[in-house]
């Protein structure tokens, strides 16, 4: 759509050929092709990732994704460590939004062990907080990162300023501010501090007087739009073909959301409804993202007015030096600013789990779609694919 | 307010039953058709919208494709393994999501341990050659045909057996490879009192026996 | 796009006029009150229980001794270390610290240029931060990584309880133990305050795994009388328990008991699980005077090692004060007799109603056999040595309780005064009640000692039973004489104590005769402590051996009598009125004598 | 040093490399980088080896200082512009975009950050390195021009971290890179970067920021252990 607007009418006659499983036949010797590598050091590619390239001009005939710079062995890791260890360790898989690993340790270890039921009310409405406190962190990054790859590094500023507003008030909620090991299984490690909504508050004002500058500065802006629309289509057909999941199927159309299809904590207490697009591009990506910034704001708002102002925060679970779970298996999920995210737990009746499986988004749309999609695109396209996908490779790699 | 917030709970515990009902409902049928179908091995109920079918190696292919084509599992969730080392067998778990009834079902098969090997679905999703590549690197696990498999997916010159099995022990591993940095001793509290508090004293019993 | 899109994004250049967000002076400000920053541990309040050691699922915590702290009951000495090369600041090691002695401070800052100083004992090493208060601590209430409250352990209701003998603690379900036993965390301290040194965390460990037998086969490595003990030890080990600083200390008397409590009385069990079954005699031949804990106890740990044992006991049954001394309520005979005729199938011979010093001599043991152990116990009741104490109605506590077991009349009261505060002033106060019960269909019994109540011997859930059964327990005064009305015993006259030590230490108590009451009875039990009867003893043994200032035989490391190789001496005469010290010198005793005899 | 001894130098260096890469290295070299004949553009054939005939042999060279007024001068000035490399190696560098946006700001202390290695001297190692990650943090730290600087961030880099049983990160940095400076935390917070870069700034203006001819030093022995672990090495020793 971008090279037709252009006029640009790419010569496909000195396009690889195909053999006859489909597969490509790039002969680098004859001088043809180029084969760059972006990443792990770019500056562009979020997170540590290498793309290899191979071009035909500055356009991708193939790209191949490389990935593992960032593998730390956790799902090993866990299985050596106590129930009540593996949270601290699992939070690291995600550093962009790492609440969502604290819960899902906790709910799938809560399940098993027979103690979902009693995780105190107040506790969950904190972790239903945290949650979402974690995905508007997550938003903030996101929506300007994406105009940020189109060098337009003023949104990136006010984000990271307003999402470092948001660590603050996590930071005194949880004592730490971004890896904040605050849900443990049983419930959580501490109530609201006084005077918290007030300044929670507060800072959402901000972020409301943000979110109007951010649609001026991004949704309306002649590059942007110039760049970002028609490219990176997702169609509704590719989102089951792929498995892509959360704001990158609600922008093609496919309303897909952990928190309507199995409600989890108190989601179904709240009102709200998932924003969708139907272009399935990067603008609409983008504008999806930026319509959950709104939602999400709300949905603190309404945390902050339906939670109850004490309760109990954690229920009397077994003592977590000797704690035992039967063998048993299960698969909980949520949705992450990024789609759903799940973990895969399974117990064999000792104080360790046997295995512990993450399921993240990016698994998918960062290696299988993101190399589809980047054939026939422009280098500089790259990161802006890259982003709007939301690809965090350590949650891969794991 | 406080008044309102009760009536919201009241609300949710009165409403989720339903919803929890028509899941376990729908999924017992399915089971149902299922069973008619195939042979079954093992089948758990591990919560309303998930349940766990174990089948054999050989139906498995069949299966997950019936699953998908006639009853609406189109969204692969994940591929994932589990080694299950004291019986000798890997376990594979398919696991597929039904968008429509928004429920859940787990594939398992088991494989043996000393030869794994497992059909390929790459053809089915577009996505599943990224996990087969996983397992082939994390467990040794061969799927004929699978696209890059042989390619190195997270560890680079690796030389020791396939990482997340049980029997490869990554503390031991690492710290013959990585220098621990050096001069760190610790004290068990009961075994340190003994030695400075009665050093000399029996702590067990001995037996004479006649053997 | 239009030409809308080029301009509007200018509409930013509005925010040209406001004020700067950047923080002017950002190096070193504050973090939140809540923040978990740097550790800092509070060494004194800190036990060195190693929990935080446990947690850590980083191992960035080792426990190292520190200069200054000295290791004893209750205290390992030793100090966690943190290497902040593993440390990802979660702060487990403070939700779970048993003292709360562990906090985080809010301080975050520590640039270095070598990366071996990130190690340090926080609150030894000074640090920048040790005066910072804010920062994350254990969070309140309700939140705690181990069970704070004990089990609640059965017990018959006070009304019931006090009509009869019948033991009246219920023991615990396997749910209750096992949930108990969760609450252990396993730290060890208790291990060195049981004068045994049993392993403890060993066999609660094995409660949780429910094997009993692994359980037993623990117990019996240094306590033969799990039984007894389950049910009467003083449980030292409960006081130092690590998760009693904030709760209860978990119930390690109940839990032992509850292993011995699965096993059948069968002897032939208890010989297939501790693999007894067949044990091979040296030739060698010991005797045992007295069938107290501690002859019992070296006679298991002697037979074991393949020793021919006799034990020798002047009354028909063995036990000693545990049967003699001990209420049946507390402790029944059924369950010392599982103890003792474990202890008996592996070969031990027992020889009743036969008094050493009377009947056999001492010296004559000592010729017919290898070596003689002598655990002949605190048998005498102690006088106050008041006027009147010399009245027919004034009684000893101990001859007493003796009489009951055997079924000798004991005299019964309507109106009975018991002095002392002690374990055995209980139970006596606790069986005349049960007696006055039977007889009167009522309960009259006062008890009264010099200590205040927080400094009573007794053990407390003993006074708070004694109560509940009606007795009168009335702490702080002091006997001053004995009222008689023509010879005929009417009360106990009773001073205000002021304080029992002088400057010295030395038992010296002084009264305020201002404050003096007249308690009413019609009998008088003194129950002040017991003495020993050493009159088997000849003059020829003793001038041999040697006696420290209290009167106690002087004993060695092995429990061997100086001066006299072929005599050890061990239990209640050695180390005073306790079955677990008793159990556990008898062990030491046995070890001694194998020694003396096998080089 | 004349011409002679450098090109023997370079050529006997070649010629070591060249017969590691025979003997060990084989099974690791793709088939992309392996020995092979290429027909020139004038039609002549010659034989290539990709992975040595692209970099050269060079050793790094120690950097002796110079006349102490002019080092002052030269210190003073590198302390106030550290160009930071623009690598997130780990958890760390989600830490860094807040110390180049406004809250922070990091510019107003001479800091900033770089997207390729040839324009930076500082090297934030942030965090947790794989032995994978390793391989490029080697490779790009040798392609800065000296002098260098490396901070290093949070737990794992002084011992292992959480990761301490991990069999794909290092323990110890210290025996791979030669380390400036370490800050605390995990990870540490924007602050306590400005505190490192402080300390840095006061270590390079005292002279002390010498490790990067500690590196070119001690280049046998960092070269020994970085091989003892990167097990894949087709790369040559040295990449400036």
């Amino acid at each position: 759509m971008i090279n037709s607007f252009l006029g640009f009418k790419p010569d496909r006659s000195l396009y690889p050929k195909t053999n006859a499983e489909g597969k490509l036949e790039i002969d680098l010797s004859s001088h043809q092709y180029t084969k760059l590598w972006l990443g792990p050091n770019h500056p562009g590619v979020t997170g540590n990732m290498a793309m290899e390239l191979t071009l035909n001009g500055d356009e991708i005939v193939e790209g191949k994704t490389h990935v593992g710079y960032l593998h730390r062995g956790f799902e090993k890791l866990i299985e050596r460590r106590l129930f009540v260890q593996g949270f601290p360790t699992s939070i690291r898989m995600c550093v962009a939004e790492p609440d969502t690993n604290e819960y899902l340790i906790a709910a799938c270890t809560e399940e098993l062990s027979g103690y979902d039921k009693q995780v105190p009310e107040m506790a969950k409405w904190l972790r239903m907080l945290s949650l979402e406190m974690a995905r508007l962190q997550g938003l903030l990054r996101g929506v300007p990162g994406q105009a940020g790859t189109f060098s337009l590094g003023i949104g990136v500023q006010w984000g990271t300023y307003l999402r470092d507003l948001i660590l603050d008030r996590f930071e005194e909620l949880t004592g730490a501010r971004v890896y904040h090991m605050y849900i443990i299984p049983g419930g959580v490690r501490g109530l609201l501090p006084d005077g918290f909504k007030d300044r929670m508050e507060d800072n959402l004002k901000e972020i409301d007087q943000f979110i109007i500058k951010i649609r001026k500065l991004i949704f309306n802006n002649a590059v942007f739009k110039t760049r970002a629309v028609g490219l990176g289509v997702i169609t509704p057909k590719m989102v089951d073909q792929y498995g892509i999941v959360g704001t990158n199927a609600r922008a093609a159309g496919v309303k897909r959301d952990v928190r309507k299809d199995n409600p989890y904590l108190f989601y179904d207490l709240l009102d709200f409804d998932p924003p969708t697009a139907t272009e399935g591009d990067v603008y609409a990506r983008t504008w999806v993202r930026w319509q959950e910034l709104i939602q999400t704001v709300d949905l603190i708002r309404q945390i902050m007015a339906k939670m109850p102002e004490k309760g109990e925060i954690r229920a009397q679970m077994p003592n977590v030096l000797n704690w035992r779970i039967p063998q048993g298996e299960t698969y909980v999920k949520l949705e992450s600013g990024r789609g759903e995210y799940g973990l895969y737990y399974v117990t064999d009746g000792s104080d360790k789990p046997r295995r512990v499986n993450l399921r993240g988004p990016s698994y998918t749309h960062g290696i299988a779609l993101l190399e589809d999609m980047l054939v026939n695109t422009n280098i500089a396209d790259v990161h802006a694919l890259m982003v709007s996908l939301q690809v965090c490779p350590p949650e891969i790699e794991r | 307010m406080e008044h309102a917030r009760l009536q919201l709970v009241n609300k949710l515990f009165n409403d989720r039953p339903k919803s929890y009902k028509y899941n376990l409902f729908q999924m017992k049928l399915l089971i149902d058709r299922l069973t008619q179908h195939y042979n079954l091995t093992d089948y758990k109920q591990q919560r309303h919208n998930l349940a766990f079918v174990t089948v054999d190696k050989q139906l498995s292919p069949d299966i997950i494709t019936h699953l998908r084509d006639y009853e609406g599992f189109s969204h692969f969730v994940l591929l994932s393994c589990v080694d299950w080392i004291e019986d000798d067998k890997l376990q594979l778990t398919y696991l597929l999501n039904q968008p429509n009834h928004k429920y859940e079902i787990g594939v398992r098969v088991l494989i043996d341990r000393k030869n794994p090997e497992m059909v390929s679905l790459h053809k089915m999703w577009k996505q599943i050659w990224t996990y087969q590549r996983e397992l082939h690197e994390a467990f040794g696990i061969i799927f004929p045909g699978s696209p890059r498999l042989e390619e190195n997916f997270v560890l680079e010159g690796w030389t020791e057996k396939p990482h997340m099995l049980r029997d490869f022990d990554t503390k031991e591993y690492a710290e013959r490879t990585y220098f621990p940095r050096p001069g760190r001793t610790s004290n068990d509290p009961a075994t340190y009192m003994r030695e400075k508090l009665y050093p000399n004293q029996p702590v067990t019993a001995k037996t004479n026996k006649n053997d | 796009m239009n030409i809308k899109d080029i301009f509007t994004p200018f509409t930013v250049w509005s925010s040209v006029l406001k004020d700067p967000v950047t923080i002017k002076n950002p190096i070193g400000r504050e973090a939140a009150p809540r923040y978990r920053g740097f550790h800092y541990n509070d060494i004194n309040a800190c036990i060195g229980c190693g929990t935080c050691e446990a947690i850590c699922e980083n191992q960035a915590i080792d426990l190292v001794p520190v200069e200054g702290i000295v290791t004893k009951s209750g205290d390992s000495g030793l100090r966690p270390m943190v290497d902040y090369g593993r440390c990802c600041w979660c702060a487990l090691c403070v939700d779970i610290c048993t003292t709360a002695s562990l906090r985080l401070t809010n301080a975050y800052t520590w640039v270095d240029t070598d990366p071996d100083n990130f190690r340090f004992i926080p609150g030894v090493d000074k640090k920048d931060w040790d005066e910072v208060q804010l920062g994350w601590r254990k969070p309140e209430p309700n939140y705690s990584f181990y069970g704070l409250h004990r089990q609640h352990m059965g017990e018959l209701h006070a009304e019931d309880r006090k009509s009869s003998f019948i033991e009246f603690v219920q023991g615990y379900s396997k749910e209750q133990a096992q949930q108990e036993a969760d609450r252990c965390v396993s730290c060890g301290i208790c291990v060195a305050t049981c004068p045994a040194h049993m392993g403890i965390p060993e066999y609660i460990k094995a409660i949780r795994n429910d094997d009993m037998e692994e359980g037993m086969r623990i117990l019996y490595e240094t306590n033969p009388l799990p039984e007894i003990c389950g049910r009467i030890c003083t449980h030292k080990c409960e006081d130092v328990c690590s998760i009693g600083h904030h709760g209860d200390p978990l119930s390690i008397r109940w839990l032992k008991r509850y292993i011995a409590d699965q096993i059948p009385t069968d002897v032939n069990t208890y010989q297939d699980i501790l693999g007894t079954g067949n044990l091979a005699k040296n030739g060698k031949k010991i005797a045992i005077v007295g069938s107290g804990p501690s002859g019992l106890s070296a006679a298991h740990y002697l037979a074991l090692l393949g020793y021919s044992i006799t034990v020798f006991e002047k009354l028909p049954a063995a036990g000693g004060m545990m049967r003699y001394g001990i209420p049946e309520y507390r402790l029944p005979y059924d369950q010392i007799d599982k103890d003792i005729n474990y202890i008996a199938s592996l070969g031990v011979e027992f020889k009743y109603n036969i008094t050493v010093g009377k009947d056999i001599t001492l010296d004559q043991l000592s010729k017919d056999f290898d070596a003689v152990f002598s655990g002949t116990g605190l048998h005498l009741g102690r006088s106050t040595r008041i006027p009147g104490s010399d009245n027919e109605n004034v009684y000893q506590s101990v001859d007493l309780l003796r009489d009951i077991v055997t079924g000798k009349p004991v005299p019964v009261m309507p109106k009975v005064v018991v002095i002392g505060g002690g374990n055995v002033a209980m139970d006596i106060t606790r069986s005349m009640a049960r007696l006055q019960m039977e007889k009167y269909g009522k309960v009259d019994v006062l008890a009264t000692s010099l200590e205040d109540e927080d400094f009573m011997p007794a053990d407390r859930e003993e006074i708070v039973e004694a109560r509940e059964e009606g007795c009168t327990i009335v702490p702080g005064y002091g006997p001053q004489e004995v009222v008689l009305e023509n010879g005929k015993l009417k009360g106990l006259k009773v001073w205000k104590c002021l304080s029992i030590f002088d400057e010295n230490k030395a038992f010296n108590p002084k009264f305020d005769s201002a404050q003096e009451r007249i308690f009413e009875a019609d009998m008088v039990i003194e129950s002040i402590g017991q003495g020993m009867d050493l009159s088997y003893l000849t003059e020829e043994i003793k001038s041999k051996i040697e006696f420290n200032n209290r009167g106690r035989i002087v004993v060695d490391a092995d429990y061997q009598a100086k001066g006299l190789p072929w005599l050890f001496v061990g239990g209640d005469i050695i180390e005073g009125p306790d079955v677990i010290h008793g159990i556990a010198n008898g062990h030491r005793a046995a070890m001694g004598i194998d020694r003396f005899l096998n080089g | 040093m004349s011409d002679l001894n450098i090109n023997q130098k370079v050529s006997e260096m070649l010629q070591r490399s060249e017969a590691n890469a025979q003997q060990d290295e084989k099974t690791f070299v793709r088939p992309e980088d392996e020995l092979r004949e290429v027909v020139a553009p004038d039609g002549s054939i010659i034989k290539i080896n990709p992975l040595y005939d692209y970099y050269s042999g060079e050793r790094p060279q120690e950097d002796k200082p110079k006349n102490a007024i002019v080092e002052k001068f030269l210190n003073w000035a590198r302390s106030e512009s550290i160009w930071v490399l623009g690598f997130g190696t780990g958890c760390g560098s989600i830490e860094i975009p807040p110390l180049v946006t406004p809250r922070y700001d990091m510019f107003r202390f001479g800091v900033q950050m770089r997207a390729t290695p040839r324009q930076s001297n500082a090297f934030i190692i942030s965090g947790y390195l794989s032995v994978k990650t390793l391989k490029r943090v080697i490779r790009s730290y040798e392609q800065m021009p000296s002098p260098k600087y490396v901070i290093a961030l949070g737990s794992c880099t002084i011992n292992g971290g959480m990761y301490y049983d991990s069999y794909s990160t290092i323990n110890r940095l210290d025996k791979y890179l030669p380390v400036d400076v370490y800050i605390a935390g995990c990870m540490p917070r924007p602050e306590a970067l400005l505190a490192g870069f402080g300390e840095l700034k006061r270590l390079i203006k005292e002279g002390k920021g010498e490790k990067a001819n500690e590196y070119a030093r001690n280049f046998d022995e960092y070269k020994a252990n970085q091989k003892k672990i990167i097990k894949d090495w087709n790369m040559p020793d040295y990449n400036w």
